[in-house]
């Protein structure tokens, strides 16, 4: 147990280190790298090494506990056969949802990892992980067009995170309903959400203003297919927004904060780690609707890296946000007895009195 | 060669009451037991039961015991009850394997699962196209199928683990009739080639065709366990939630109607 | 007042592929109660989307109340004909029954006492009353059923398809389904509906068409569709008359598609003879 | 298990895995193994990367996408689907370097207020030969190897039967889902929703149709689930396989050597030797 541990850790360090040494090797496109912005590839290269890192250690770890014990009890728990049935559903769910926003609506959102987070809430991180990781790996290779999205598979790192984040999120019973509750913690978690809303917008205007400069906050203005574009992410955005107030409001349910903070946190997560793949590869264009606000931010004067990153930063924690609603509404209008079986499900649930067992010849799966 | 459940009661997780109580049948070889009753009386339930998928597969709790040639199977994980007691569901296409590109590819998956020798699987797949004389489509993408060939494809993937006994749960609900004809063939030539079948119906019709015996559940307790014409006949199947097959509604009808129901001659067929 | 009128009408889901209708002709006048039925494939389910313009002509023609269904547009047509799916897992969204039961009404522009009204009455028909808040998919497959049937019920259309109501019911559930048909008759709607269950379909209807490969083969009351000059051709789409009309015809009483026919034909026999 | 036996009433003996299964491709290349194309796809992609510039990528796509695609006979759909995989990203890549390139001086051509430049148009060439690399690439995978290849070939590999499961069901579960789509869209529209018409009235329909999509799904699960243990499926270990796809030791060393090749690349491009 210990050894699994400690060789988890030594590989995680390892890898921390070759990536920063790699970091300073990594070309910037043979463009030139404004002081201003420096700090910030850094930044973003540092959280794509630590999120590999992360999946390496993992990996260790279970290798190791497979050549110890023969089997991955810590493993196996959660790739139930309901967990391997949900996940294909899921893979396609992500492909399909992803493949129809980001390329056919051309909103800036992707909407590309409800199946992943569905997944790792139900299921537990590595289950979640895996269906990220797999989904992105499928998505480009086997999947055939019109579904088929070669870049994909460079972000299945990015997807094997977010699953991981939202396993952890559903195992700690944040997506648990809190309905029906007092109205002073109502308007504690109403104000918490409101913040958080808040400063996503804040950071949305400071990332505009420092790139295109405070007179030029309107990038809309001099391109018709921003403002459309805009609208339809506003759009979105103001949907959830609302929907997320209503569930707060009408169902009193406390579960919105847990949500919106969830998703911004895995958000700005993924933002960070995607941005240096999304740059570093592609210039920052994924054939996306993402790819107007990369322009967009180029237009005021970032470069590569800072434009996907703002991008990120602004698309990402929306993104999360509306996803983990949208999967916590999926739970919520499931079957009760179909989300109980799932691994983490009962963690999903409202807690209700125990059902009293009568004592002796009642008896569970012995197996 | 039989299967037993002597006192069993089941109760899903998380459910206040049980879904079956005191259940006490006998599955012999050679022989189709019908099951009948209203919906949601534990029809599913006792079908999942006997094939050891509750508690295994969908968690709850049970009592009592369950003897599969005189052996207690409390203890047996799922893929070794599996070699011997196969179940087939209502819907034909959720009980496809979702990874096979042929029919018989489809087929040898669960013999495959079980790691049987590669020889010992294509002979099992063959085999079971055979019994069900399907060799024809196996070269068929089994998506691409009607229902009713669907179903029959999915019924030569429990055959291909060489069951004892199989558990059938309505396999004809959606099905045509044409489709509900091929089933209810393959499940007398089944039998009389030895298997011991439980079938659950709403169709009253296909089971006074097929069962020998017949058990009418109400409420998660066997009300009615009987020879299948004293079961099917008897008057009060309606309030059981159950239509009694046609032969019996005419007979019936005709008497309560002051005709002598020898008139109507033999109602068979 | 909805008479729907379908000439000549022919349907190829792909260019090249076989001909899914193949010269269907048929009128349904308002109010009729009409039986479709035939083996999977005949082109059952093909036909009834072209009624609310889920599908649109190949070949031919179909109106309803004199429009051209192929040019009106589904919306519009959804006021006129409602058509219950046979899987009610491809419909429900809803996480309680009685906003699934409003969505069509409201979708028709329906509001306030009058939504309320339309929906407590599909839900009163399909005995799901008690069940207005409960999570669809807490229910079971065949109460689910019920559901799909109550949500398009509720929109009032004068026209109303049913594709295998009676699948997966129980006798009760079978009983509920013909109340549910008889009382919109009763209402002067037209019902159609797709059924494989031949004693269903011989006592809840009054016309019965037989499809096979695309065409009608058969047209008449379950009298005359069941009587024994056409076994052969209900053989040829695998179907089988009712057991009433085999031992009727065994007895020479002609054709007695129900039981109850059966039995007065018997009285009859009895009493002449 | 004497009763056992009664169940299948024919025993012919000697039959084999029928031909249609598992049969092999067309050519030379599609009868490669699937690991070799796969490999040869990451590196070929993961190569036009590292290298950058235009005429690196241009050698790697002539070498290692068109000349295998002539050999295999799929040049013709090859560069049909590979153009139609890159084109809104070549798209996007235009728009977003040529009008928007910060520091960009060369002005080629001036729309409105937006400028098209030089440097732009060399960088949005650049990254437009990258992704005609990966799109290349992996649509050669993709058009001469079968999903199932791979996954039989992985599995024989010791990958675990349950990952190939979820690899095999998630290939077939995506038009198997757009199918479910068009059908729920079918009943929605049939209820009265209205999909035509303005964007307002586009964007309420998405959760009618979205929502049976995914609950729909789950409410399979349960019973898939049965299905599937009622198969074996949980048995622990190997699973026995019917067939699996020929490999050579050539073709071992090949893909050893194409993954030290695009090593050997990387470290030299990131110590700066070469090029």
């Amino acid at each position: 147990m210990l050894v699994r541990w400690i060789a988890a850790v030594v590989g995680f360090v390892v890898v921390v280190a070759v990536g920063i040494v790699m970091a300073g090797g990594i070309p910037q496109s043979g463009e030139a790298d404004p002081v201003t912005f420096a700090f910030q590839a850094v930044a973003d290269v540092l959280a794509l090494v630590l999120g590999v890192a992360l999946l390496v250690g993992i990996v260790i770890y279970l290798v190791l506990e497979r050549i110890q014990t023969g089997t991955n009890a810590s493993v196996t728990s959660q790739f139930t056969t309901r967990t391997l049935i949900l996940m294909p559903i899921a893979i396609a769910l992500n492909i399909i949802l992803g493949q129809t926003v980001a390329a056919a609506l051309k909103v800036p959102i992707y909407l590309d990892s409800i199946g992943t987070i569905l997944v790792g809430v139900l299921a537990g991180p590595l289950a979640g992980a895996a269906t990220g990781f797999l989904a992105n790996v499928l998505w480009a290779y086997v999947i055939p067009p019109p579904f088929q999205y070669p870049p994909a598979a460079a972000f299945a790192i990015v997807a094997a995170v977010i699953g991981l984040l939202a396993g952890t999120a559903g195992g700690l019973g944040l997506l648990r309903p809190r309905v029906g509750r007092p109205t002073g913690q109502l308007v504690i978690g109403g104000a918490i959400t409101a913040l958080v809303i808040g400063v996503l917008a804040y950071v949305g205007y400071l990332g505009y203003t420092a790139i295109l400069g405070p007179t030029n906050l309107t990038p809309s203005s001099d391109n018709a297919i921003f403002v459309v574009l805009g609208w339809i992410a506003l759009a979105l955005v103001v949907v959830t927004v609302v929907g997320l107030f209503a569930l707060l409001v009408l169902r009193r349910d406390l579960t919105s904060t847990y949500v919106v903070v969830t998703g911004m946190v895995t958000g700005i997560v993924a933002a960070l780690i995607s941005a240096p793949i999304a740059a570093g590869v592609f210039g920052g264009v994924t054939g996306a609707g993402t790819d107007f606000l990369v322009a967009a931010f180029r237009q005021g004067g970032a470069d590569i890296g800072a434009a996907t990153l703002g991008q990120g930063l602004i698309s990402d924690p929306i993104d999360k946000i509306t996803t983990f609603f949208v999967v916590y509404l999926v739970i919520s209008a499931m079957a009760r007895r179909t989300t109980a079986r799932f691994p983490q499900g009962e963690r999903l649930l409202d807690q209700e009195a125990a059902v009293t067992d009568e004592p002796g010849e009642w008896r569970g799966a012995t197996t | 060669m039989s299967l037993e459940l002597a006192g069993v009661g089941y109760r899903y997780a998380g459910a206040g009451q049980p879904s079956l109580l005191d259940i006490d049948l006998e599955l012999p070889e050679a022989t189709v037991v019908g099951l009948a009753g209203a919906s949601e009386s534990g029809k599913t339930t006792l079908c999942l039961v006997a094939s050891g998928l509750a508690p295994r597969t969908v968690g709850g709790r049970i009592r009592g015991t369950i003897r599969l040639d005189g052996e207690d199977v409390d203890a047996w994980p799922m893929h070794r009850l599996a070699e011997r007691i196969g179940i087939g569901f209502q819907n034909p296409a959720t009980q496809l394997s979702q990874v096979a590109d042929t029919v018989f590819e489809e087929v040898a998956f669960g013999p495959m699962n079980v790691g049987l020798p590669r020889d010992e699987v294509i002979q099992r797949t063959w085999d079971a196209l055979d019994a069900l004389r399907i060799a024809d489509l196996a070269e068929r993408d089994p998506r691409r199928l009607s229902g009713g060939q669907q179903q029959l494809v999915a019924t030569a993937g429990l055959l291909a683990m060489r069951p004892t006994h199989l558990v059938l749960d309505e396999p004809t609900a959606q099905l045509d009739p044409a489709g509900t004809r091929l089933v209810a063939d393959a499940i007398a030539r089944l039998a009389a080639a030895g298997a011991s079948i439980l079938v659950a119906e709403q169709k009253t019709d296909l089971l006074a065709e097929v069962a020998s015996r017949v058990v009418v559940l109400d409420a998660g307790r066997i009300v009615r366990d009987g020879p299948a014409d004293e079961v099917l006949a008897d008057p009060a199947l309606p309030e059981l939630g159950v239509a009694p097959p046609s032969a019996v509604r005419l007979r019936r009808a005709a008497s309560a109607a002051g005709i002598d129901e020898a008139v109507l001659g033999t109602l068979d067929g | 007042m909805a008479d729907i009128a379908v000439e000549g009408l022919a349907h190829v889901y792909r260019e090249g592929s076989v001909r899914a209708l193949d010269g269907v002709d048929l009128r349904i006048v308002a109010g009729e109660r009409v039986a479709l039925i035939g083996q999977n494939g005949s082109g059952k389910t093909t036909l009834v989307r072209h009624f609310n313009g889920l599908l649109r002509p190949t070949e031919g023609r179909v109106t309803v109340d004199g429009g051209d269904a192929g040019s009106l547009t589904v919306a519009h047509l959804a006021s006129r004909v409602g058509l219950v799916f046979q899987d009610p897992d491809r419909q429900i969204f809803s996480g309680a029954v009685r906003s699934e039961v409003e969505f069509g009404p409201r979708n028709l522009g329906r509001r306030g006492a009058e939504l309320a009204a339309a929906v407590t009455a599909a839900l009163d028909a399909t005995g799901l009353s008690g069940e207005e808040r409960t999570n669809p998919y807490d229910l079971g497959q065949s109460r689910r059923k019920l559901l799909a049937l109550a949500s398009v019920l509720a929109m009032r259309t004068p026209v109303l398809v049913l594709d295998e109501p009676t699948t997966g019911q129980d006798a009760r559930g079978v009983e509920r389904v013909r109340a549910v048909v008889a009382s919109a008759t009763a209402e002067g709607r037209t019902v159609i509906a797709i059924s494989h269950d031949m004693r269903f379909v011989a006592e809840t209807f009054e016309r019965v068409v037989v499809m096979r490969a695309g065409r009608v083969v058969l047209d008449g009351t379950p009298t005359e569709a069941f009587a024994e000059a056409n076994r052969e051709v209900l053989r040829s789409t695998f179907l089988e008359p009712p057991l009433s009309a085999t031992v009727g015809h065994r007895l020479g009483l002609g054709s007695t598609p129900t039981d109850a026919s059966l039995l007065d034909g018997l009285r009859a026999k009895l009493a002449g003879g | 298990m004497a009763g056992s036996d009664h169940l299948s009433e024919l025993h012919v003996t000697g039959r084999d895995v029928p031909a249609f299964v598992g049969r092999p491709g067309p050519s030379a290349f599609h009868r490669l193994n699937p690991l070799t194309k796969a490999t040869l796809a990451t590196v070929t992609a993961v190569a036009a990367v590292v290298l950058g510039g235009l005429i690196g990528p241009a050698i790697l796509v002539a070498v290692a996408v068109i000349g295998p695609a002539i050999a295999a006979g799929v040049l013709g759909r090859l560069v049909r689907t590979a153009l139609l995989l890159s084109l809104p990203i070549a798209i996007s890549a235009f728009l977003v370097n040529l009008f928007f390139l910060p520091g960009a001086e060369t002005v080629l051509l001036r729309i409105g207020p937006i400028t098209a430049t030089a440097e732009g148009l060399a960088f949005a060439l650049e990254i437009l030969a990258r992704i005609v690399a990966i799109s290349g690439a992996v649509t050669l995978f993709y058009l001469t190897t079968r999903p199932s290849d791979l996954v039989v070939d992985l599995e024989r590999r010791g990958v675990s039967p349950r990952v190939a499961f979820v690899a095999s069901a998630s290939v077939q579960t995506v038009p198997a889902m757009v199918e479910r789509a068009g059908q729920i869209t079918a009943a929605q529209r049939a209820r009265g929703l209205d999909t035509e018409g303005s964007v307002w009235r586009r964007v309420r329909g998405i959760l009618p149709i979205v929502g049976p999509v995914i609950l729909g799904s789950i409410a399979e699960v349960e019973e898939r689930t049965m299905a599937l243990e009622a198969r074996g499926f949980t048995r622990p270990g190997r699973r026995t396989l019917l067939w699996a796809p020929s490999d050579s030791t050539a073709q071992g060393l090949m893909r050893r050597g194409l993954l030290l090749g695009l090593l050997a690349l990387i470290v030299l491009r990131i110590t700066g030797v070469w090029p």
